[in-house]
């Protein structure tokens, strides 16, 4: 079967031949880099078309349809206008820290994109602690935000940041042990190996009703984590306006906005490698007929037609639910999905250990 | 008890959050739903109730006649002073002098379309029309004067 | 309570209560001095339970201003309305927002509008107008500077 | 005095919540101490949409200061044109003809619904669901295309006129409300499905900003938000005028006065709102639709008083002739200027995004308050 690994390895072999390995390497990284960054402008537009026509649909009305085809094309208009805008640094901001909060969100949000696995054989980083890596990658997003917050010396800044804060750390215990079943299911960290482990059925359908527990919990932490509808503290624009980025405009608040749905897909891509068997073909035990023909459909599409599934159910959720208040929140987090959850791995390990697994 | 009730809270929740995106899926998925009118492409087809009040308008017939005497009843009865008539005497016909109005100028920029000069007009000299495009880029085009350059008293209006 | 019952009612209290009548409900003249002491005992008294203050105003009469306060019982569903004249240079009538609540904001609206002082207001500042305005706009003789009609 | 910006000795912070903030649908100004999340004081800032209609109608006749009481309670407007008519036609002992009566009564209860169908929107908007808004657009902007063919204009209609009302009903009128009726009660489940069941809106709303009766009564609570404490001061009711006593429907009443029952009561308000309208809407009578008046009205000596309820609460004109064609005096009396006064009561302790549920459920027009 084609994958993109022939692609790779043909560019590696010829980068080999043809320059000294340092240099080699030197070039593929800045061929990644290059190729990274153009996934995130791609992701970007995409995401933000997507979620105004998600929401438009649910909202009974049609949405962009001025700009390109049905305003395909609106997302690069509004690219164009905030990049072309003044980049504003009101006075009394701390500058150093209010410029490069955008920053060190972009880029907690790029590193995230390191382990995850787009298609067969077709990842940049595959270390051994992949899952690691990205739940401790993902928690440098919340200083970004704690950074625009306090440095904008703006109050409702400053209380969106520190919702963030309460939040995202809280949120950060459940994500990481719905994350922890899988990893004890699959016995490994490696996104590789997870990804192998779930040849013969996902985990979501191999791991009884305990996987299904994980996932839903994953979900709901993964929408906190990125500050989104209803978990949308630290903007809750009803009550603070813009939240942490009440301040920023132009360029500075796009880097803001991007990274959200950097983040959105990043954990969308997590929970679809973790449950739903990243770029693994939908596989039935031993059937192999039906194993064989969902093969033909290219991995990566199963990648992203999973990661995208993920991405339209946060937005279905933004665009249904009203918001919770902060304490709310907590009290979901510690009342309820923590408890849930520690009494889920304690039953995913007990399924581990005794096999009853698929 | 106590974990029944807990469970039993959380059941309810999930199913009262599940019916919301039941309605919303509902709606993202039946397209005929949708209510958007592309206002500026039907301009064509967009049909105004003939009752709708746009702004005050003096219809002139195809001589270039109006009905309004110049008698001041809208202007009196206008509650801002939207409506100003100007008037002037002419000869009529058996050579004597009579009022009649010069210049109606009407401040659409003040008006509030209350139909009060309407239905104070004795002689139905002016209505109201269904335009409603109003929007220029200088305050003094708003201000308006309605009956036409040389334009004359019907015969038989009093 | 009809009208007549609440007349004859205020009457055996106040002998001295001068009361008009003609209009919907009764009304009564008070004292600028006597009203918070009145009010109270409107608001307590069983048989009348005026708790509903529904409207709070002044009419500026250009020889003097009166304060015309509607009541309402939400028990028995009779109204009476209560006047007090004031002195037009130096307004003073005692507040009622500790027995009618609402009062305060439409005492603040009164204060600024017309420029009669509450005395015993806990928060006696403009509520509508800027901090720095002079004059009274709802007496006869202030004359808007700015009136887009007359221009 | 607005207060520095800053904190409080205590260290409490003090935010400014407006005059353009999305939360107050409007230009009110609110200057909030905050202890963490709590909110500890509240105090309103007014007079950024002040007209001082009340001046400017001393100098409007009985005939044109109608149409400026449109521009106070936009949102039910034809609700306080009817009540300044009223109070004329007190003055002038004007009896109304009853097809008159009969239009009056559907058009306001029309405006009823319009007005809590975009409330409804709002306040889930408030709470951070934005779907509610537009679906709540779709069933008011049937209404203003009703009154638009009937009145003339979709917002400020000024179609209430001393005896009567300007034109007659609209020939398309009577199949276009019967639609209406038809459309909403098939989507009012759906509103509950979205809003009134969700387990979030629930919490966000239970047991917050408990106003009780005693405190309504006397911060001069009126409306929905009085009658979610228990306080039955429906106008229709309590003081029936234009036939209202005829007819057939519940005071919509709640004893709890959270921000739920407040929402509760008034669903509960448009569905009966919506029994009104049909129980008339096939009866109305013939005749006319305007009582014979004089051309220029003087109102004789006296004070005249009318009250009414408005989608917000009760709503009175004062008038105060002097035998005139002016009024010497005019007095609004709007329900939202002593709602927000029990406001600062009502969120005290509760946190900040509870402040944004209450001031929803609170129903708060500005223009209405400042006047």
């Amino acid at each position: 079967m084609w994958s993109f690994s022939k692609l790779t390895d043909l560019i590696h072999a010829w980068l080999y031949e043809t320059f000294s390995p340092a240099w080699a390497l030197a070039l593929e990284m800045v061929m990644v880099g290059v190729a990274a960054i153009g996934l995130f402008a791609m992701l970007g537009l995409v995401l933000v078309i997507m979620e105004r026509k998600v929401s438009a649909y649910m909202q009974i009305r049609l949405g962009p349809n001025r700009v390109g085809p049905k305003g395909m094309l609106q997302s690069l208009a509004d690219t164009l206008k905030l990049l072309v805008k003044e980049g504003m640094t009101p006075n009394g901001v701390d500058r150093v820290l209010f410029n490069l909060a955008p920053l060190v969100a972009m880029i907690a949000a790029m590193l995230l994109l390191a382990p995850i696995a787009f298609a067969k054989d077709f990842q940049i980083w595959d270390l051994n602690i992949g899952v690691l890596y990205i739940t401790a990658i993902s928690s440098l997003n919340v200083i970004a935000i704690l950074m625009a917050g306090w440095s904008s010396n703006n109050k409702y800044s400053l209380l969106g940041a520190m919702r963030s804060g309460a939040q995202i750390v809280s949120y950060e215990l459940s994500a990481g042990l719905s994350i922890l079943t899988i990893v004890v299911l699959s016995g490994s960290l490696q996104i590789s190996d997870i990804v192998t482990s779930q040849s013969n059925g996902w985990w979501i359908f191999k791991g009884h009703i305990p996987a299904i527990i994980a996932f839903v919990i994953f979900l709901i932490a993964a929408t906190a984590e990125t500050n989104r509808a209803p978990f949308d503290m630290a903007e809750a624009e009803s009550e603070l306006t813009g939240g942490f980025h009440t301040e920023y405009s132009g360029m500075k608040f796009a880097l803001f906005f991007l990274a959200e749905y950097i983040n959105v897909f990043v954990v969308c891509a997590v929970g679809a490698t973790l449950f739903l068997g990243g770029w693994m073909p939908l596989h039935i035990g031993s059937l192999d007929w039906f194993n064989h023909a969902m093969d033909y459909i290219p991995s990566s599409i199963w990648f992203f037609g999973k990661t995208f599934f993920l991405i339209f159910v946060m937005m279905w959720f933004r665009w249904t639910f009203p918001r919770l208040r902060i304490d709310q929140l907590l009290t979901l987090e510690w009342k309820y999905l923590l408890p849930i959850g520690m009494v889920n791995i304690l039953l995913v390990t007990v399924i581990a250990i005794l096999k009853w697994h698929f | 008890m106590f974990l029944k009730d807990y469970f039993n809270d959380i059941a309810q929740a999930v199913g009262s959050l599940l019916s919301g995106m039941r309605r919303t899926g509902y709606y993202f998925t039946h397209h005929k739903e949708i209510i958007t009118e592309q206002y500026p492409d039907n301009r064509a087809t967009l049909v105004l109730p003939e009752r709708f009040r746009g702004e005050v308008v003096m219809p002139h017939n195809g001589q270039n006649e109006h009905r309004c005497t110049g008698c001041t009843a809208c202007e009196l009865a206008c509650p801002n002073g939207t409506i100003k008539i100007v008037t002037k005497f002419e000869l009529n016909a058996e050579g004597k002098r009579k009022k009649a109005v010069d210049a109606f100028v009407y401040h659409l920029e003040l008006c509030t379309m209350c139909n009060l000069c309407i239905q104070a007009c004795p002689t139905d000299a002016i209505k109201m029309a269904q335009s409603f495009e109003h929007s220029v880029y200088d305050r003094s085009q708003l201000t308006k004067i309605l009956n036409k350059p040389e334009s004359k008293l019907q015969e038989g209006v009093e | 309570m009809t009208n007549e019952e609440i007349i004859a009612a205020l009457t055996e209290r106040k002998p001295e209560l001068v009361s008009e009548t003609g209009g919907e409900w009764p009304n009564f003249m008070v004292a600028a001095a006597e009203w918070p002491g009145f009010a109270a005992m409107l608001r307590e008294s069983e048989d009348l339970w005026f708790d509903y203050l529904f409207c709070l105003t002044c009419v500026d009469w250009k020889t003097h201003l009166t304060m015309v306060y509607h009541l309402s019982s939400t028990r028995y569903r009779h109204n009476i309305v209560v006047k007090a004249t004031l002195d037009r240079s130096a307004p003073e009538i005692g507040t009622v927002c500790n027995i009618w609540r609402t009062a305060e904001f439409h005492e603040r609206e009164v204060f600024e509008m017309f420029g009669v002082h509450f005395s015993d207001h806990p928060d006696l500042r403009n509520l509508i107008l800027p901090d720095d305005w002079v004059g009274y706009p709802l007496r006869k003789d202030y004359d808007d500077p700015v009136n887009m009609i007359k221009m | 005095m607005v207060e520095e910006i800053g904190t409080t000795d205590e260290g409490d912070l003090i935010i400014n919540i407006g005059p353009q903030h999305p939360a107050t649908h409007g230009v009110l100004h609110l200057v909030i101490t905050l202890n963490g999340e709590t909110v500890r004081k509240v105090e309103p800032h007014l007079g950024y949409i002040h007209r001082s209609i009340e001046k400017m109608c001393e100098s409007l006749s009985y005939r044109q200061f109608i149409y400026s009481t449109s521009r106070m309670d936009y949102l039910s407007s034809h609700i306080n044109n009817h009540c300044c008519a009223m109070t004329v036609e007190k003055g002038l002992q004007l009896e109304v003809p009853e097809r008159a009566a009969v239009i009056r009564i559907l058009m306001d209860e029309l405006t009823r619904i319009a007005s809590h169908v975009l409330w409804w929107g709002a306040m889930a908007m408030d709470i951070g669901a934005f779907t509610p808004f537009f679906h709540a657009f779709r069933e008011r902007e049937m209404i203003n295309d009703i009154m638009e063919e009937t009145c003339g204009a979709r917002l400020t209609m000024n179609y209430m006129v001393p005896g009567g009302v300007q034109f007659d009903l609209h020939p398309n009128f009577h199949r276009r409300v019967k639609a209406f009726v038809k459309q909403l009660r098939n989507k009012l489940p759906e509103y509950d499905e979205l809003v009134t069941h969700n387990a979030i809106f629930k919490s966000r709303t239970k047991g917050v900003g408990i106003l009780s009766k005693e405190d309504a009564i006397s911060y001069g609570c009126s409306g929905p938000t009085a009658r979610a404490s228990g306080v039955d001061c429906d106008i229709r009711k309590t003081y029936p005028y234009e036939g209202y006593e005829k007819l057939q429907f519940e005071q919509a009443m709640s004893t709890d006065g959270d921000t739920y029952s407040r929402y509760l009561v008034r669903m509960v308000e448009m569905r009966q709102s919506l029994s009104i309208i049909e129980q008339l809407i096939d009866n109305i009578p013939e005749g006319d639709f305007q009582a014979k008046t004089k051309a220029v009205l003087k109102l004789p000596k006296g004070e005249f008083y009318s009250r009414v309820e408005t989608a917000r609460g009760e709503f009175g004109v004062y008038i105060v002739s002097e035998g005139g064609t002016t009024p010497y005096r005019i007095k609004f009396r709007s329900p939202g200027f002593s709602n927000l006064s029990a406001l600062d009561h009502t969120v005290r302790g509760q946190k900040i995004g509870d402040l944004v549920a209450i001031m929803g459920s609170f129903d708060l027009v500005i223009p209405d308050i400042d006047r």
